[in-house]
């Protein structure tokens, strides 16, 4: 099995993502997996900017740890993060810059120098970095030479030759100037499957599209604005309207206003913005009006960390309300799922006429993966119940009593249809009622519904051992670095079980008491501090659990995983157990 | 066959006290629906929160009683979602001012195809009784003991300074130009705004006051001046009623969204094809 | 024992209310203990009125269910009341308007001809009929009239005049007209005790004045807008400033810059306004700054029923935040509660910097209770740690990591003292930080505040039976009810152990488990739809509960507790359990 | 002894890109600092969120950087909390006239006693480019890539319209104007706002753009007159620098709350005896 990390440091501004994302891309076009990371900078603009890809011959789970190349554009970028290469891995260091010093081998390129030669500017360097870094992986030129004349076409023809330029300069060099070490060679190889490279707000925005997402109305904030800028740019392309509004809460009034109207709509955001659409979680509970939040989790609480991942949100997704407000909440586990998933949420959301909540969180709204060209006929699309001819000639009831709690909905235009949709307690046909039966009854319908998604199937993934002593329970984003720990246990001798739940709430109570019947011990993971999901989690099921909370704006290694399975093994982590009762 | 006012009654018992300036706004409502002969089924009433909050509920057409303050974006929505609609939004001087305030130069600067039919009684009504951003500074309420704190403001400076392409005011106590003015800002191409004065008799009775104070525009002003318009919002004597300022020239935010989906002919296989190939 | 329930019905504009209101003081001023109860209607102004008053020379535990005289103004009032009198009640109607049946006395008052021939108008009917009343209850008509002076004295010597005519024609009326029920009559009796009459919004309004809040910011929201107008009034005359802003954001944010200008500050507001106010919470959490929020929830999701009680906010206050963002959740049980927890709200939230939640409900808003002249004292007055001379010299750290998680706190004006408040993450300096081992380090200094909180004493109150088979546990407003309930078990021979818990959050886990460990089984009530606490506390203590819920808009009654221990008790209604594992 | 501006600079490093138009408006605000020779720990800047957003931080003084739209709400809390403070609030155009534009009518309304410096960059500069309500709509960015669908706001307009009591414009590329201006703004009593036109070098580079535009206000002009300020908001030729209008016979919210505070003679016992007697 090949897999290979490569990092890459530098000054924001010196081109260190787009090498990162071109090198991606020649990897997926040459069939491999990929798994990327990044961070961002304080500054603005500027500041210190690293990138990072795994790739793989084999599904890549994980971003990864520790580097097997390192490539650094300048000295700063050594000090970042020069402990984190492999103690046998490869540094590609700038000798004009520094002299560094390792048991890694210590790799000379003169980037600055080559670029100035050939390209007569500073601006090529990162393209030179990729013809190195190709070069070292094996990859061929003329897949290289596509890419770039792909993303620089449209700048002409001087521009593309430019960029060959520096591109084989970087080439040349390691052809004339050999290192020692023996890395893995990620040559084309042919594969039936045609991959694409998406990051989770890529995936999940068309996901939203081919779901039938026509509305989208939304405000900027990191990590999701660029779901907003996403549909800005291609939603009408499909006859779709977008409007960044004023303010987060305007955003969720124009969506519910759009769904009342018939429009398959949704928002997207981030915990400040969620924070203020509270309220009208509310009214489209109440409402019974259709609609989609994506919360793209950021490190919390207040402004917290805005360029950092955390999985803090989930309290306020499943608790977020005044009152019983029922909804559902999902939680795609990587990339390709944010896509599928996303099906999904329109789906339950028009199918329980109720707002749908789906986290994802920073790391995995920006980091991109690898995945099969889409099949979107995989997951059928749902559209809400209308009411039937009779149904509006014999006097249409909005709120009718039903088994499932669902009722037809009727939309403005609909002959026989009329009616008002209020935020207040109401009878069956919407009129304003305060009356202990009424509300007692329609608290009933609302959450039944609720419970009736709970019994929906497919909404959680088992990995690992089919029985074992240790289960492991994870959502969201943090599927990947468990399912690698979980890979890594095994190997260690230490079988595990792993459920993903991708259903956050309601809880899909069959799929995990069948998962606890075949487990000893619970581990729920989580990236938030106080363990969220563990507290929903053991207020269900009475279990002790061993929470496993990390809280430093980074994504779970699968090391770490690794180290509590076997922290939990060795006996040295116990659950926390509950109280007792007299007798 | 033509529509009449019983077409635009609902079957909900009207809530408000006896006197209420809003039921003269409801039944202008009613008259203008007729004149205008709207399919029911095609018209949207939207609202905030707030005593006249409730009257979408009292009309037979869709309805829409929202959250507080939220009238506009809600309304913008139901707009966007299926741009056939006729939608009406009305709400009260809290609801619009107070804790929506934000939205209506939003509304404005989109020039959404609505109208807006602010409901003035200077008073939180529902909450019975506290001062709202139209009260004036000398009354003295239950949230407003010793004077109201603040100066008030005038919702038809707002209305000029956003740019909002249909300023009018009217008036409860003048039912016949109220409906009439409702006719002209729904036929508006454009965002519709009109200031109507609607005293609350129970917590701040207006009506002799502005029986007093309200003039009408004269017929020979010239409403595309937005310079005249400004100083008639400046003029302290009078309280007029009539449209301010007018201007049909521009586009709407619905053709807007139009002419941008409009460049591409529907193909989504071929977008879709196209938009996942940028990833490959 | 002496225990009446008088429950008074009309049309609103007619007096019911003030009406019920004199009566409940001159119980008060008898040296009785009285609580009331009163419905809104659906019209703003007009519609069915009801107001009740229970009084006794014991204490008064709940509102009570069916009425020992019913006092109708109108035929309306009569149907909707008619079916809550006792069998053996009284029934005093205006034969004018209808002629009931039943089992109770029927007993006929002309109220509106008395009116007339007395007042010459219809206004006095109240007035009259608070005659009827104590003459009925047996109370001295000097006492009453002393109460006529009371209320109509600022209107002039003729009103009060005409008012004393109109209480003494009632008053003649029963003289004349004897009623044949044996009743317990109310005289006046001396008592050590100087009682007063209080709402909850009253008291804890007052209670927030004595904790030394001089700055209140809020936005009208029903039942919580008599907060704001008591503290318009009223603040001022303690030096203190009101703000009726634009919103609820705008409450709670002038509210925390107030408190960072060194004020103790506080908002109020109901549901729709704290799911608005959920952002500014987790700044406060966030920078650390003290804030009260009182929220008197009323019956949701969404605008709901405004003038309906429910305990359906508990979770928006527990876990309200994007991110871990831990306050103080508190909830006073009755009117007197109500104003010395207000002290508890500000002590903690100055002593911990954080915000605090106090919970009430529209039924604790607005009842009124009798309970002892207070003494402030009682709950001394705790203020925010300041930095020493020392601290401020020697380069101030604002968040300085301590054992107990609180940092002394400086205010703009203090020499030395300058820093930038943010909801940034932070160093101890208040720099934005976003590296792991910051973002961990501050989010357990965070999390260990509330932990603190945890551990202090006196957050709950047991009732009942010291060792039990059952145990019920309850929160805030329930208080009385469940008491009641509990008191009728024991008498049917079910000894019940009761603990309120008046800290909701943090779950303070010393008390809880020694009452567990005292108990065999464990009801938790509350006026909900899904068991909010209920929850929360199974997460914490995974053992299985049984959960009683009522979501129609009104109080417990005792009744009701009752029933639930007996079903219990025979076995009829059983735990929810958990989840089982494998082995 | 007087201060000097390296006793406002704080030691936290300045995030902000090269060239950005912030770093004007901050050493303007050291110098104004320095000109009124305010003690740094009588001073609080509060802000929202946005580049601009981050000026308390680098300022020595108290600070609060609050969240996004709030800035004003909160600066009045802490106004009020301590009226002896000098409180200036500083925000984008996004965070002040999109989420937060509610908020300004209201704190204009009250008067209070605090400096409003609006940092307009016409962006989105934090979240890297997205329109804002002042965005031309030609700008074809991120968030607009057929052109930005809203005509865009003007702040000078909105004030006038909500009787703020200083309002005034400066610029990024006059240092020198825009630290008088902000003397003159903490010193008016009352609300004083003054729109500070502050490129984004990086998303909307519109220093070019503003260098050819903006004109001085003529120093005859007759700042007490509202009909005047009108005229120069409507004059769509010239982007005016200078104060547009100004008013100080306005009591402040802070004279108003004293007011009402200072009908009660400070007896605390009392006052409490009389309230708990008034539920005897
Ligand atoms: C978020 C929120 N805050 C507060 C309220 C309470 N509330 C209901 S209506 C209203 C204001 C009513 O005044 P206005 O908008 O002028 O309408 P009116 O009743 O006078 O017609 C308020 C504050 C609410 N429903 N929601
Ligand atoms: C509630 C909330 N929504 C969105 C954001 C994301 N956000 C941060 S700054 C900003 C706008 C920045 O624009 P502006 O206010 O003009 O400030 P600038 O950066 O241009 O100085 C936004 C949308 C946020 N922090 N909080
Ligand atoms: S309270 Fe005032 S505004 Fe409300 S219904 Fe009554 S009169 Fe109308
Ligand atoms: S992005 Fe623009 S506004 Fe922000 S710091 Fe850079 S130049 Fe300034
Ligand atoms: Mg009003
Ligand atoms: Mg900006």
């Amino acid at each position: 099995m090949k897999d290979i990390l490569v990092r890459i440091g530098g000054e924001g501004g010196e081109g260190v993502i787009s090498c990162g994302e071109m090198l991606t891309t020649a990897f997926a076009r040459s069939a491999y997996d990929v798994y990327t990371f990044r961070t961002y900078p304080a500054e603005i603009k500027g500041g210190p900017a690293m990138f990072q890809v795994r790739a793989s011959d084999a599904p890549v789970l994980s971003q990864g740890a520790a580097a097997d190349i390192l490539i650094t554009f300048n000295e700063e970028a050594h000090q970042l993060h020069g402990n984190t290469i492999r103690p046998d891995g490869l540094l590609v260091y700038e000798p004009a810059h520094y002299k560094p010093e390792g048991t890694f081998e210590c790799y000379a390129v003169p980037l600055d120098e080559i670029t100035l030669n050939v390209v007569k500017s500073k601006l090529g360097k990162n393209v030179v970095a990729l013809g190195v870094c190709s070069r070292i992986l094996g990859m061929s030129i003329e897949l290289l030479e596509e890419m770039v004349r792909d993303r620089f076409g449209k700048k002409g023809e001087m521009v593309v030759a430019k960029n060959i330029e520096a591109l084989k300069a970087g080439y040349d060099y390691v052809d004339k100037h050999p290192f020692k070490k023996d890395l893995p060679k990620f040559a084309a190889i042919k594969s039936p499957i045609k991959r694409i490279v998406m990051s989770g707000n890529e995936a999940l925005s068309i996901g939203a599209i081919s779901a039938g997402c026509r509305y989208y109305g939304g405000y900027p904030i990191t990590p999701a604005s660029d779901i907003l800028e996403f549909m800005e740019k291609d939603l009408p392309k499909f006859g779709g309207a977008v409007v960044q509004t004023e303010d987060e809460i305007s955003a969720l009034a124009s969506v519910i206003g759009a769904s009342f109207a018939g429009k398959k709509a949704m928002t997207a955001t981030s915990g400040p913005g969620l924070a203020l659409m509270v309220e009208l979680m509310g009214l489209s509970a109440m409402s019974e009006i259709p609609c989609v939040i994506v919360d793209a989790m950021r490190s919390g609480p207040s402004t917290g960390m805005p360029t950092k991942t955390e999985q803090g949100d989930m309290n306020l997704a499943v608790y977020g309300a005044h009152g019983d407000a029922p909804r559902i909440v999902l939680a795609p586990g990587d990339a390709e799922e944010c896509m599928y998933l996303m099906i999904q949420a329109f789906n339950l959301s028009e199918k329980y006429q109720c707002p749908v909540l789906y986290l994802t969180d920073q790391s995995l709204a920006h980091r991109t993966q690898t995945f099969p060209w889409p099949d979107f006929k995989r997951v059928p699309v749902v559209n809400r119940e209308l009411p039937t001819e009779k149904d509006l000639k014999e006097g249409y009831v909005r709120f009718k009593m039903t088994d499932s709690g669902v009722s037809p909905m009727a939309l403005p235009g609909m002959e026989g249809g009329c009616y008002a949709a209020t935020g207040l307690e109401h009878t069956e046909k919407g009129a304003p009622n305060f009356t202990p039966k009424m509300h007692t009854q329609m608290s009933f319908k609302r959450a039944r519904k609720i419970e009736m998604a709970s019994r929906e199937s497919g909404f959680t993934a088992r990995y690992g051992a089919k029985k074992a002593k240790i289960g492991i329970i994870g959502w969201g984003s943090t599927q990947g670095a468990i399912r690698e720990g979980v890979d890594m246990a095994a190997k260690a001798g230490i079988p595990v079980a792993h459920l993903q739940v991708k259903m956050v709430y309601p809880l899909p109570e069959a799929d995990i008491k069948e998962f606890l019947s075949s487990v000893e011990q619970v581990i729920v993971a989580e990236l938030n501090y106080s363990g969220q999901y563990n507290q929903l989690f053991r207020s269900r099921f009475l279990l002790p659990t061993i929470a496993m909370t990390k809280c430093e704006g980074l994504p779970f290694y699968a090391e770490e995983i690794l180290a509590k399975i076997q922290a939990v093994a060795s006996g040295s982590e116990q659950p926390v157990a509950g109280a007792v009762l007299s007798r | 066959m033509a529509h009449t006012t019983a077409d635009y009654k609902s079957e909900v018992k009207i809530t408000w006290c006896p006197g209420c300036g809003d039921f003269a706004v409801l039944n202008a409502l009613y008259q203008a629906l007729v004149t205008m002969d709207l399919d029911p089924k095609n018209v949207v009433v939207v609202s905030g929160i707030g005593c006249s909050g409730r009257l979408p509920i009292f009309v037979n057409s869709f309805g829409f009683h929202g959250v507080h303050g939220r009238v506009l974006p809600t309304a913008m929505g139901v707009k966007i979602g299926n741009p056939k609609l006729t939608v009406i939004a009305v709400g009260g001087d809290g609801d619009g001012l107070a804790i929506g305030g934000g939205h209506f130069p939003h509304a404005a600067r989109r020039n959404i195809d609505i109208t807006y039919i602010m409901l003035d009684n200077n008073i939180y009504g529902l909450t019975k009784g506290q001062a709202s951003p139209t009260t004036a500074q000398s009354f003295q309420g239950k949230s407003s003991p010793y004077g109201v704190s603040e100066e008030n403001l005038n919702p038809i400076a707002l209305a000029l300074a956003y740019d909002v392409s249909f300023v009018a005011r009217a008036y409860s106590g003048q039912l016949k130009h109220l409906s009439d003015l409702m006719v002209d800002a729904v036929n508006h191409k454009g965002f519709s705004f009109v200031h109507t004065l609607s005293p609350c008799v129970v917590f701040n009775d207006t009506y002799k006051y502005y029986g007093k104070k309200v003039t009408p525009i004269a017929p020979y002003e010239n409403t595309s001046s937005k310079m005249r318009a400004l100083e008639m919002w400046q003029d302290k004597e009078h309280i007029f009623l009539g449209t301010f300022y007018k201007d049909e020239t521009r586009q709407t935010f619905n053709e807007r969204i139009r002419d941008i989906i409009g460049q591409f002919p529907r193909d989504d296989e071929k977008y879709f094809r196209e938009l996942v190939n940028r990833y490959a």
